[in-house]
């Protein structure tokens, strides 16, 4: 029986952090560092149990806090030992630095919630395109490109493509896809015509999620049946796809 | 509603849908008032426009509305056209251009599919300038026109053949999450 | 020429440029009067909009204008199929570019300082969605480049300017949004 778990995620160990402070209504100057230690090493564990990728910050913070709580630990300097952490020099608390950087972070948490507010607020606004100016162009030109260079174009198809990813995908369900079928033909032409492709390229002519796994599922299915080679020298080198001269039927797809 | 209101919304509905329009029967449906109420707001607006020097006008075409230019104003977009802040070929073409160059051959209804918008008026402008033609038709429904890009294109880019525009920029984002770096905990902690 | 009449005209080519928009420098050229003079008619020109309740309105960002639709009538536009509705950004994105935003201009490396993590991916998405550029390199070691926010930055969020944005906020509260149970693993992981 599959067993499931409510597991948040959280943007860094900063992030995970604060959420524990909340959680436990600490007061952010005054972390119970030996508790809050606990629980972020419960939660590493965790993720590991789950086979959840942990990232090396949020090992780095682990190491941080355990240096800090052995810190607390260590007898008072000036020998009394009945004074209770918090009267210490201010700058004696192993904790601050912790503490500035949480607050340092929690700042911009929010304001990245302010900016998302205004986020929602603008895209509830509504414009339409640029009216085709050449309708009002009186001279004229020689050169219809004129002013506009290479860079102009690439721009231009960023720009199209962005406008593209911005707009509501739910809007978009019934888009027309290409299928694994449809793309293994178009890999095994260009294939056959150049001979070897690169597979950044490849993927790189698709534009939507949904065309890099359809191409990269094609790409699957055409090793498999033996029609290309994909060759790697090294681990994340590019990935190079040969066209397999050795299948004489290669041709004609299933 | 507010007659006030309902004028107010249908200037922005017709904006909202640019050169396609807007036919009474949809205003009606999303503004949900008849549609002989829809077609009176709309003449009374027609005359509102006029009476109180609105830069644009309301014009009907068919059944369909739709907000347009004045021609009494043309000499200003001539200047728009030609300010030197603008480029010879206007954003919507542009971006029309280099969506066939790159992703060519390819057919109108898939340039339209990327840009949102209706890519007739670009292409029709690329045609007449001679930089896309027609190159062959997809088979399939209706055997739509395949687009691609001509020598005078290649010249006036100084390409010597198409392979030799510059790559897109490395920036296909499948998703938003942060570089994630391998490790495992057992090793590296205690 | 007539005060009533420059107006007209204005809107017109505010209708015409749609959402690539028009610098106010650019209208005193086509108009033929003075930038300052455009920048006051524009000004009552906004008024002129909410006081006749018309459905559009002029939106300034940064030192371009160019027409929205009124926020009240949102779900009107929602209602017609063709929705340029923004993506949103990632809860990664929106904490880098916040603090570009207020920090600008500012390293890579100070970034994942206070964040705490590996902000490359979220710098590029930020960077391709033109929402932030490079504006200089840092003296120094390995002479870092610096990141700045764009207009675009200013359009997407519907801000006249930098100074626009929202102040930092002066008091911070611990806030107990999320009430997630994270730590009751007392349960049989297997």
């Amino acid at each position: 029986m599959p067993y499931q778990i409510k597991l948040e995620t959280f943007e860094g160990p900063l992030d995970l952090l604060l959420h524990l402070i909340e959680k436990e209504e600490m007061d952010i100057y005054d972390i119970q560092i030996s508790v809050i230690t606990e629980q972020y090493l419960e939660y590493i564990r965790t993720m590991q149990s789950l086979k959840l990728d942990i990232t090396s910050e949020f090992l780095v913070m682990a190491s941080t806090l355990l240096a800090i709580k052995s810190k607390m630990l260590l007898p008072v300097r000036n020998e009394d030992e009945f004074e209770p952490i918090m009267d210490m020099d201010y700058e004696e608390d192993p904790r601050e630095e912790l503490v500035q950087r949480l607050l340092e972070y929690k700042k911009y948490k929010q304001l990245s919630i302010i900016l998302k507010e205004k986020e929602i607020e603008r895209s509830q606004l509504y414009t339409r395109p640029m009216i085709d100016l050449s309708l009002y162009r009186v001279e004229q030109e020689s050169n219809p490109v004129e002013g506009i260079n290479l860079y102009h174009l690439i721009d231009a198809f960023q720009k199209a493509l962005k406008k593209y990813s911005y707009r509501d995908p739910i809007t978009k369900i019934e888009r027309e896809e290409i299928s694994v079928h449809d793309r293994m033909i178009e890999i095994m032409e260009l294939v056959e015509d150049e001979g070897i492709l690169f597979f950044s390229k490849i993927i790189s002519l698709g534009n939507s999620k949904s065309d890099i796994v359809v191409t990269f599922l094609s790409i699957l299915e055409l090793m498999k049946q033996k029609k290309i080679i994909c060759v790697q020298s090294v681990n994340f080198d590019e990935i190079v796809i040969h066209y397999n001269d050795e299948r004489e039927d290669a041709h004609g797809l299933q | 509603m507010d007659y006030n209101k309902i004028k107010s919304i249908i200037e922005g509905l017709l904006f909202v849908s640019g050169d396609e329009g807007l036919e009474a029967k949809q205003i009606a449906e999303i503004v949900e008032i008849p549609i002989d109420e829809v077609e009176d707001i709309l003449y009374d607006m027609q005359a509102d426009f006029k009476r109180i020097q609105r830069g644009i006008q309301i014009m009907q075409i068919g059944t369909s509305y739709q907000l347009t230019t004045l021609p009494e104003h043309t000499i200003y977009y001539e200047r728009l056209a030609s300010n030197p802040s603008h480029s010879t070929l206007s954003q919507p073409a542009l971006e029309t251009l280099a969506l066939i160059a790159y992703k060519q051959p390819v057919t109108r209804a898939e340039i339209e599919e990327v840009r949102g918008v209706k890519s007739e008026k670009s292409i029709n402008t690329l045609v007449s300038k001679g930089l896309i033609k027609e190159v062959g038709r997809l088979d399939g429904i209706g055997r739509p026109y395949l687009y691609g890009t001509t020598n005078e294109f290649l010249d006036y880019f100084g390409l010597k053949n198409i392979k030799d525009l510059p790559p897109i920029p490395e920036n296909l984002q499948i998703d938003d999450e942060e570089d994630i770096d391998l490790f495992n905990f057992n090793h590296n902690l205690e």
